[in-house]
């Protein structure tokens, strides 16, 4: 009964939240929604006996992504009002319309049958996060550390692609080409 | 309560991680060496990531013994070892590229070349596993990665290339996760292997669940594979990104991607799920008729490689819906055989490159800048028109070989319309191909300027350049080995 | 004997390749002279084999295999028995006759040399077409004088299209042109003839189809005959094919008497008595081939009453006789056939070369109103033309008279009154227009000196070469008998019956009686100048002035659609719907990549929506 | 000897390498004596050859691709080894009569790779490597036609190359499931035509195949209404481009016909009669009518082409010796007839830069040779007895006349047709008055044309008179080819018209 | 009871209004928030199937589409600034150069 009670609040602030970022003017209000979803999510995850994944995402989404996001917004300097011109207004709410109708009618087909078997089961009385660690550093190990260069890769990335270095592009600089081309005659010379 | 974990290090099979593991330590290297030192040449890395590339090389095709390793998360089975090889080769081909006699921006970073390794990293991943997971993050590791590097190229259309790829990447992104979730729940295993015997076991029921994954699996996967209607970003992203960057992209992530689709679509195929293949041939015909008839119309040369990519890719996409051995052994002999035309191709337009638009306020390499090539440069124009005549399957250039292959795998599971369609395809984009070719032979030329060809070029180039071109004539020598080699691989791993 | 076949044949040969080296230089009398004289020598090796050939020598030569594939085989083989004998014969009389006045008549034109080269190679066709011992050889030989007759009537193929009377336009190389195509329609009848043949028979070997002919069924025989014989139709100018002929005028005249009168014309005929054996079987074909040729008889006759060209007249006149001979033949008197050709050959080819002394007096002027009363300037070839016109109109004891009235006879005796009929009325405008000419050209008044020609007479050896045409006109008539005997060793014997005696007698009385009504009639009509203008007003003049207005429906309803209906063909069908459509599909697909742009539009939200777009088509195939 | 169709195929393109080493000045007497050299050798093959023997000789073979039964083989039977040396010949002549100067190097560089391709599709045994040279042809065409072409040299290029690829892709089809079959049948791959030759194909089954491979061979001949790229090819190509691409790249598609449709699918070749042939007199009659209307005298002889291109098509389906021994004897004759045609408009182009028939009128007073050896070729091309057109157009049409007399009939108004667009062209160009004053002085046939020429004019009055040498190495193997043919029919209807067909009817 | 499938249509709602999201949105910013939706929504099918049939699969993957969330996150946020830096504005329909 409790269960209900709180799947179908969350459920309902859940959806709310997502329309609003969805549908909000505002980036403000849209990424503080976004971050609301978020937590509401966590939560379910709570009530689903995952703990470990309930923290993780409010660590990681809720506090990393999220900020991550708000430097971004500072940036953009995007607290007023965005102004999106939105055209075929029609098709974008009849695509939405189809693909939520179509998703959910698939979501709501049977999936569970005796067919399953848990390959990982949680172990009674082994909790959720000692659980996840003893998959995840056996079975998960090379997802794990592949994840590890992949944002390995992200920090790069967003490190080059911000940097001072990509403001001007050594390609279309000719005085870099004369430099180049100057200090390679000056070698000729010395030779 | 849990066990103490004891594995024995044999049983790992550390091997299979091997390949994988010295590209993330060659990039790691790479990253240090520049720490330590600045402004070292790009020669320098240039030659590294070759090397790391060769010893990468040296263990995939070094790799025997036990296919599964790591838990069972890798799988190290014959399309793997033959989709690395491939991979491994582009890369070996692309990476010199970067030694251009001009100066480009994107090489003076060394990072460029430490993402370039993470990046085939990811993408071996992808191909060696089974496992949804490890395929999803190789994905995206290869993914991210790529999209940085396009991005590098520094210019305000690579920049938008970047960004649109990388939005639509990260749709796509959501439609595997949740193809993934819809058969996690079916079959509560991510693992395709283990999926199967839990599907059969409920008879494909419910029916429209299993579809639904595959739909959002498609659609994933047809982002990255470049099928229609997910295609939209492959011609902006191409024109967008340099030369060399784009003719990579038309070869490795897509072979990455073809064994993925090969592991996951193959599997249903075979179990007789025909509504796949009928959805998958649909999405082909679509595919390769789409993209030529909009290859017709382009100006751009590097607009039109990329739609005349497009185009392939659904050729050989036809291979997944055919899903004999044959057919599959006619993907890798195509993209073999693709790679070194197509890379061919993209380096020529790469070697006559020039850092400014001379010849169009749009593009770089607009049909007109070929004119009468034949009479300023016939060398360059020969070997232009060779890579076209191949791309367009004309004999006995490489890839005629590869449709031939694939259309005989086509007739000889019946499914004839579909070689008659492939046949028709073929004929229609001679067109946009044979219209450089015209332009380069026929037409007269604008400039008599010789080395307006070749401002790019350097030895490395014209050695790849030359490379390619052998491969290309001479392919029909290589048809037989590589055939066997494929064909005993395809079947080791059971496709 | 064998020597001498390939004497009479290569002879001519030879002394075309001859003029040929000569072809494109300057006037070479040496030329002209070398040709006759191997002509000559064709002529004694033939005459040679005249006398030679019996019913025990019947010479055959092979020379060499030709063409053969699968059960098809043919040789280059040769003959001569005794129809080729004489048609060897009479060639080679009279080409070498006309070789020696054309060098006369040639005198002074730039292409002498070419000429004699094409004159000779025509002889040598058709001594090809008269002795080989096949079909496909003879075929050779037909296409061969088809091709020489294109040649010689367009030997002046520098003049240029003028507008004529009649026609539009016509010119040498427009009727040569016109020749040979009407030629060509009548070889694919033959043609088909021969494919009947050969896949009823397995040959094409005279020996061989005639002995096999009879055991062919008898609808498959008819096939055969009507097929050769509308071949036949096209070289002797029968209508409907026969505009060409008179058109054919506008080549030089030695051409016109060797070609158009004696010779090539013949050939017809000659098909139709070579193959007597195949005719013979089918009566009804004959019958229609008879009816034919009295028709044109008569038909050709009418046309020759009013020309005012002096050779058209002539050539009108050969297209009548050479009903006749059809009518022979098609009643199965094929000797009668063979020796009325040989008669018409000696006299006809004398008139032609007798108008072509009238032209050169006159200047190439061909109409006979302006001539007249050329007797007194021309009076050796006046005497030829009188000798051969009355030759042609059958007197006695001239050689057409008994030719012609053999034909007559034979009419009668087959009960063919209406035949008979036509032919006798045949014979008499005959007999008319012949002397309308004569009398026009010799005699009345000197209209030319109106025109201000200064006539003069030909050359002598050009006369002394006609005179043995004349000397055969008159007596060649009194070898029927053993002309009979010759010939009929091989062709069917054929005696007119007519019993009684006396209607024989009648006959050839009454039919005398019309030719020379009809000479009297001209004499006295012209004598008094003519006919008055009014008669040239009425609309039975204009339609045989016209021609019966044939080149005017061909003109109309054949050349014209025909080129029309090109036109349409090209323009209209090849390349706005056959061309049109190839390019439609080429277009349809670049207009559809143009139009397919739309999805390329660059904007990324339209580009996720349809990413978004994929996954809900295929959630929805998915669903249903 | 034994390896001379190897000699024979990359002779020329090695040659055609070592071209790229010789300046320009000198390229001409390279490509002449090459091409010299390359007919040399077809003659030595013609000497080598056994007429007697009917089936495969000079055959060379190794695997290729032995995964997929693709080998390298070779080997020439009588109806192959006269158009290797029509090809070899036609481009010794089409080389001498060359008198384009620009870009001459890369031109003669191209007909040399052009010559390995005719070759290499006429002596191919092995399906594949057939279509390898027959794709490759189109691609020199393609540059010989576009560079040194007229206006509209691009289109006309680009369409060649399009229609001819599309055509022979679907051919590609047929090929693979043609070669399925045949490892279906046998548990073996193989693209070897002898092979495929004896494979029985079941009648609705061969049905698909003879159309795929219909398509392919009907573009190429061009049959109606696949021809309308031929009028422009030949109309915008270079005299050399016309020469070679009437003299012997239309034959491929006839020579496909001979080699594949008919032995491989007898039945659908027997059951396709009447509509191949019911096009086939569409190109007869239809064409010479488009013919008859032209203005310009290369776009006759393009037309004329495909008017004759239908008489062998009709000789071919006749399915008796006589027909298609007629048939691939005529391919030679129009090889040469044609070929000298079309070389003889070069001539003209030369010297007046124009082809428009009403510039000219009167040729014939002013260019005597040119007039005389035209005209000869007029005769040739109209079917002339004792000239070599005859020959083959004779057999075609007698071997048909068997299949059907009523379209025998209707094919023959060709021999009508063909005389009256041919003698109205020589007319208005050749007769007449000369009016147009820059004929006046326009210089007759130099030596290096009549050097072209002559040999053309030669052999096309011995092959006339004596054909012999010619036709009975091809009859014989045609003779074993309807042999097989009757041998693997399957249909009723398809053994008795082949009986029927060869056989004279026994007179009662 | 809350079964699973429950939560199945819940994460499905929450996907399609995440799509709808991409679709709709011209910010790309807000483009990006609704990514992360999407990637959001699977998370809870994966943690809810992973309870239900008691496996922890379901959970490491959303552990792992986490991580890729936050590194997508850092490298959009990268291009978005590199592209803001150059061209004042996060509009999405000033990346139109290029189409055709």
């Amino acid at each position: 009964m409790f269960e209900a009670i709180a799947f179908y609040l969350f459920a309902i602030v859940t959806v709310a939240m997502f329309l609003i970022v969805v549908f909000s003017k505002n980036a403000l209000y849209a990424m503080s929604a976004l971050a609301g979803g978020m937590i509401f999510i966590a939560a379910f995850f709570f009530m689903l006996d995952a703990d470990f994944m309930g923290v993780v995402q409010i660590i990681v989404y809720g506090g990393a992504v999220m900020a991550l996001y708000a430097f971004g917004m500072m940036f953009f300097d995007t607290t007023r009002d965005v102004k999106e011109n939105i055209k075929d207004k029609r098709i974008i709410y009849t695509l939405g319309t189809l693909s939520f109708i179509l998703i959910v009618v698939i979501m709501s087909a049977p999936f569970i049958s005796d067919h399953i078997k848990a390959l990982y089961p949680s172990l009674p009385g082994v909790g959720n996060p000692q659980m996840v660690g003893y998959v995840l550093f056996t079975k998960y190990l090379v997802p794990f550390e592949v994840a590890a260069v992949m944002l390995l890769v992200a920090m790069i990335a967003g490190i080059i692609l911000v940097s001072k270095k990509m403001d001007q592009s050594i390609t279309t600089m000719p005085e870099v080409d004369k430099k180049i081309e100057a200090e390679e005659f000056d070698i000729k010379d010395a030779k | 309560m849990l066990e103490p974990i004891s594995v024995s290090i044999a049983s790992l099979n550390l091997a299979t991680l091997a390949p994988m593991l010295i590209l993330i330590s060659g990039g790691l290297i790479i990253l240090c060496i520049d720490l330590i030192a600045k402004n070292l040449s790009k020669q320098l890395y240039v030659v590294l990531s070759i090397l790391f590339l060769l010893l990468d090389l040296g263990a995939v095709l070094g790799y025997q013994g036990a296919v599964r390793g790591f838990f069972d998360v890798m799988l190290v089975d014959g399309i793997s070892i033959l989709s690395q090889a491939i991979i491994l080769f582009a890369s070996m081909l692309f990476i010199p590229l970067a030694l251009t006699s001009k100066r480009f921006h994107e090489y003076t970073f060394p990072e460029y070349f430490a993402l370039f390794l993470f990046m085939i990293s990811g993408f071996q991943f992808m191909v060696s596993s089974d496992n949804l997971i490890l395929i999803f993050i190789g994905l995206e590791l290869g993914s991210l990665a790529l999209y940085t590097l396009i991005a590098m190229h520094n210019r305000d259309r690579s920049f938008e290339a970047a960004i649109k790829y990388f939005t639509m990447g990260a749709m796509a992104a959501g439609f595997f996760v949740m193809g993934a979730l819809i058969l996690y729940a079916l079959t509560g295993t991510v693992e395709i292997a283990k999926m199967i015997p839990v599907l059969e076991a409920r008879n494909y029921d419910p029916i429209v669940a299993v579809l639904a994954a595959v739909s959002f699996l498609i659609a994933a996967l047809g982002f990255k594979l470049s099928q229609v209607p997910f295609h939209t970003w492959t011609p902006d992203v191409y024109e967008g990104s340099s030369a060399a960057l784009a003719g990579y992209m038309s070869v490795v992530p897509k072979i990455a991607g073809f064994v993925v689709a090969i592991r996951i679509f193959e599997f249903l195929i075979h179990a007789n799920i025909v509504w796949v293949q009928y959805v998958l041939y649909t999405i082909v015909v679509i595919t390769m008729t789409l993209s030529n008839i909009m290859a017709l119309v382009q100006q751009d040369v590097k607009r039109m490689l990329a739609y005349s990519s497009i185009s392939h890719a659904g050729f050989v996409m036809a291979a997944i819906v055919i899903g004999t051995t044959q057919a599959n052994s006619a993907l890798f002999l195509y993209w073999v055989l693709f790679l070194f035309t197509n890379l061919g191709a993209f380096a020529m337009l790469w070697v006559s490159r020039h850092k400014s638009k001379i010849w169009h306020d749009r593009f770089d390499h607009p049909y007109t800048k070929f004119s009468g090539m034949i009479s300023i440069m016939p060398f360059g124009a020969v070997v232009m028109g060779l890579f076209m005549m191949s791309l367009a399957g004309v004999p006995p250039f490489s890839l005629f070989w590869g449709k031939l292959y694939l259309m005989g795998a086509a007739v000889n599971a019946g499914f004839i319309w579909l070689a008659i369609i492939m046949a028709i395809n073929s004929a229609i984009s001679i067109y946009y191909y044979l219209k450089l070719v015209v332009y380069m032979f026929l037409h007269d030329p604008i400039e008599n300027e010789g080395t307006i060809y070749v401002k790019n070029a350097s030895t490395a180039l014209k050695t790849i350049i030359g490379f390619s071109t052998v491969v290309t004539i001479f392919a029909f020598l290589l048809i037989n080995p590589l055939l066997e080699i494929i064909t005993a691989y395809v079947k080791a791993s059971g496709f | 004997m064998e020597k001498y076949v390939y004497l009479t044949l290569f002879a001519p040969l030879a002394g075309s390749l001859f003029a040929a080296m000569f072809g494109m230089s300057k006037k070479n009398l040496i030329t002209g002279i070398v040709t006759s004289a191997l002509l000559f020598v064709s002529l004694f090796s033939s005459l040679m084999l005249l006398g030679y050939v019996d019913e025990e020598h019947i010479v055959k030569v092979n020379l060499f295999d030709w063409i053969s594939a699968g059960n098809f085989d043919v040789s280059f083989g040769f003959i001569a028995d005794q129809v080729s004998v004489i048609m060897m014969v009479t060639v080679t009389t009279v080409s070498a006759l006309v070789h020696v006045y054309s060098i006369g008549y040639m005198d002074h034109d730039e292409g002498f040399n070419r000429f004699f080269s094409y004159l000779s190679a025509f002889v040598f066709s058709m001594l090809v077409l008269v002795m080989s011992d096949n079909f496909l050889g003879l075929f050779i030989g037909w296409e061969g004088v088809g091709l020489c007759s294109w040649l010689l009537i367009g030997f002046w193929y520098y003049k240029k299209d003028l507008p004529r009377e009649i026609y539009p336009a016509i010119s040498p190389s427009w009727a040569a042109n016109e020749a040979f195509i009407m030629n060509r329609i009548a070889d694919l009848g033959m043609l088909i003839g021969l494919f009947l043949i050969y896949w009823n028979v397995g040959s094409l070997n005279y020996d061989v189809v005639f002995k096999n002919i009879p055991n062919v069924d008898i609808s498959i025989v008819v096939l055969i005959g009507i097929f050769l014989f509308i071949g036949a139709m096209g070289k002797s100018a029968q209508f409907p094919l026969h505009t060409w002929l008179a058109d054919a005028m506008e080549g030089p005249t030695p051409v016109s008497a060797l070609i158009h009168a004696a010779t090539m014309v013949t050939a017809g005929v000659y098909l139709v008595v070579r193959a007597n054996e195949v005719f013979s079987l089918i009566p009804n074909v004959g019958m229609f081939i008879a009816s034919l040729g009295a028709f044109v008889a008569v038909f050709a006759a009418t046309m020759a009453l009013v020309n005012n060209d002096l050779k058209k007249i002539i050539a009108y006149s050969t297209l009548s006789q050479l009903g006749y001979m059809f009518v022979a033949a098609g009643l199965g008197a094929y000797w009668v056939a063979l020796f009325h050709l040989m008669t018409h050959a000696f006299f006809k080819s004398l008139l032609f070369l007798g108008a072509g002394n009238v032209m050169h007096a006159m200047n190439d002027e061909l109409n006979i109103k302006k001539m007249g009363g050329l007797y007194s300037k021309m009076k050796w070839t006046a005497i030829l033309m009188i000798i051969a016109s009355l030759a042609l109109a059958g007197i006695y004891p001239f050689a057409g008279f008994f030719s012609k009235d053999k034909i007559l006879e034979v009419a009668f005796s087959e009960h063919a009154y209406i035949l008979w009929f036509m032919l006798w009325i045949g014979a008499g405008l005959t007999a008319f227009y012949s002397f309308r000419l004569i009398m026009l050209v010799f005699f009345g008044e000197e209209r030319y000196k109106r025109f201000g020609f200064h006539p003069h007479e030909a050359y002598a050896f050009m006369l002394w070469a006609m005179a043995p045409l004349g000397v055969l006109a008159v007596i060649s008539g009194f070898f029927e008998h053993s002309f009979k005997e010759y010939v009929t060793a091989i062709l069917p014997d054929y005696e007119a019956h007519i019993e009684p005696h006396i209607v024989g007698y009648v006959l050839i009385a009454l039919t005398l009686t019309m030719a020379l009504s009809g000479i009297l009639f001209a004499v006295y009509k012209y004598s008094r100048g003519g006919f008055s203008k009014k008669w040239e007003e009425t609309w039975i003049y204009k339609l045989l002035f016209n021609q019966y207005y044939i080149p005017q429906l061909y003109e109309k309803f054949i050349t014209k659609p025909y080129a029309e209906l090109s036109k349409i063909a090209w323009k209209d069908i090849d390349l706005k719907i056959v061309d049109s459509t190839v390019d439609f599909i080429a277009t349809t697909l670049y207009d559809a990549g143009d139009k397919s742009r739309v999805i390329q539009s660059g904007n990324l939200s339209k580009m996720l929506r349809w990413m978004a777009i994929g996954l809900i088509v295929l959630l929805i195939a998915a669903i249903i | 000897m034994d390896s001379i169709l190897t000699l024979l195929i990359f002779f020329p393109f090695i040659a055609g390498m070592f071209g790229f080493m010789i300046d320009q000045k000198s390229i001409r007497a390279y490509g002449i004596s090459v091409a010299f050299i390359e007919f040399a050798l077809s003659l030595v093959l013609w000497f080598g050859f056994d007429s007697q023997n009917p089936g495969f000789q000079f055959i060379e073979q190794f695997p290729l691709i032995p995964q997929y039964g693709i080998s390298y083989f070779l080997g020439v039977d009588g109806i192959s080894l006269f158009l290797v040396i029509l090809s070899t010949f036609m481009t010794l002549i089409a080389l001498i009569g060359l008198t384009i100067e620009k870009d001459v190097k890369n031109l003669i560089i191209s007909i040399l790779f052009l010559e390995m391709t005719m070759v290499g599709v006429f002596v191919s045994l092995d399906v594949i490597i057939f279509y390898v040279f027959w794709e490759l042809s189109l691609v020199p065409m393609l540059y010989i036609i576009g560079a040194w072409g007229a206006k509209l040299r691009i289109y006309a290029a680009i369409k060649f190359f399009l229609y001819t690829f599309a055509g022979s892709l679907i051919m590609l089809v047929g090929i693979l499931y043609m070669a399925y079959l045949y490892y279906q049948a046998t548990g073996v791959w193989s693209f070897a035509i002898p092979d495929w030759q004896l494979l029985v194909v079941p009648f609705h089954i061969q049905l698909w195949l003879f159309a795929a491979f219909f398509i392919g061979f009907a573009i190429k001949v061009p049959m109606f209404p696949f021809h309308t790229w031929l009028p422009y090819a030949h109309g915008q190509a270079p005299t050399i481009g016309s020469v070679i691409l009437a003299a012997v790249l239309l034959k491929m598609g006839t020579y496909g016909f001979v080699r594949f449709s008919l032995p491989m699918f007898p039945d659908a070749s027997i059951y396709f009669i009447t509509p191949i042939a019911v096009i086939a007199i569409i190109m007869v009659i239809y064409t010479a009518m488009i013919a008859y209307a032209q203005e310009d005298m290369k776009q006759v002889i393009a037309y004329s082409s495909i008017s004759h291109m239908g008489i062998i098509i009709i000789g071919t389906f006749a399915m008796n010796a006589e027909g298609i021994t007629g048939s691939i004897f005529l391919m030679l004759s129009h090889g040469i007839v044609s070929g000298a045609l079309f070389m003889l408009v070069g001539n003209i182009y030369d010297r007046r830069h124009t082809k428009l028939m009403s510039e000219f009128g009167g040729l014939a007073k002013v260019m005597p040779k040119y007039a005389t050896i035209f005209g000869i070729m007029l005769m040739a091309s109209v079917g002339l007895p004792l000239t070599i057109g005859f020959v083959g157009e004779f057999l075609s049409l007698i071997g048909f006349y068997k299949v059907s007399p009523t379209m025998t009939f209707l094919a023959g108004t060709g021999i009508i047709l063909g005389a009256v667009y041919m003698l109205s062209l020589y007319k208005k160009s050749f007769f007449g008055e000369l009016t147009n004053e820059k004929n006046k002085n326009l210089k007759d046939l130099n030596k290096m044309e009549l050097a072209s020429l002559i040999p053309l004019v030669l052999l096309v009055a011995y092959l006339g008179i004596y054909p012999k040498p010619v036709l009975n190495p091809i009859d014989n193997s045609v003779k074993n080819m309807i042999e097989l043919m009757e041998k693997k029919s399957i249909t009723k209807e398809a053994k008795e018209l082949i009986k029927k067909a060869n056989s004279i009817e026994e007179a009662k | 009871m809350i079964t699973l499938t429950h939560y199945m249509v819940l994460s499905g709602i929450l996907f399609s209004i995440g799509m709808l999201g991409v679709i709709r949105r011209k910010n790309l910013l807000m483009l990006f928030f609704s990514t992360e939706i999407m990637l959001n929504a699977v998370n809870l099918g994966f943690v809810a199937v992973s309870k239900y049939i008691g496996d922890l699969s379901g959970q490491m993957f959303a552990f792992f589409i986490i991580a890729v969330a936050a590194s997508e996150v850092a490298v959009g946020l990268g291009l978005l600034v590199l592209w803001y830096k150059r061209k004042q504005t996060i509009d999405l329909d000033s990346l139109q150069s290029m189409k055709g």
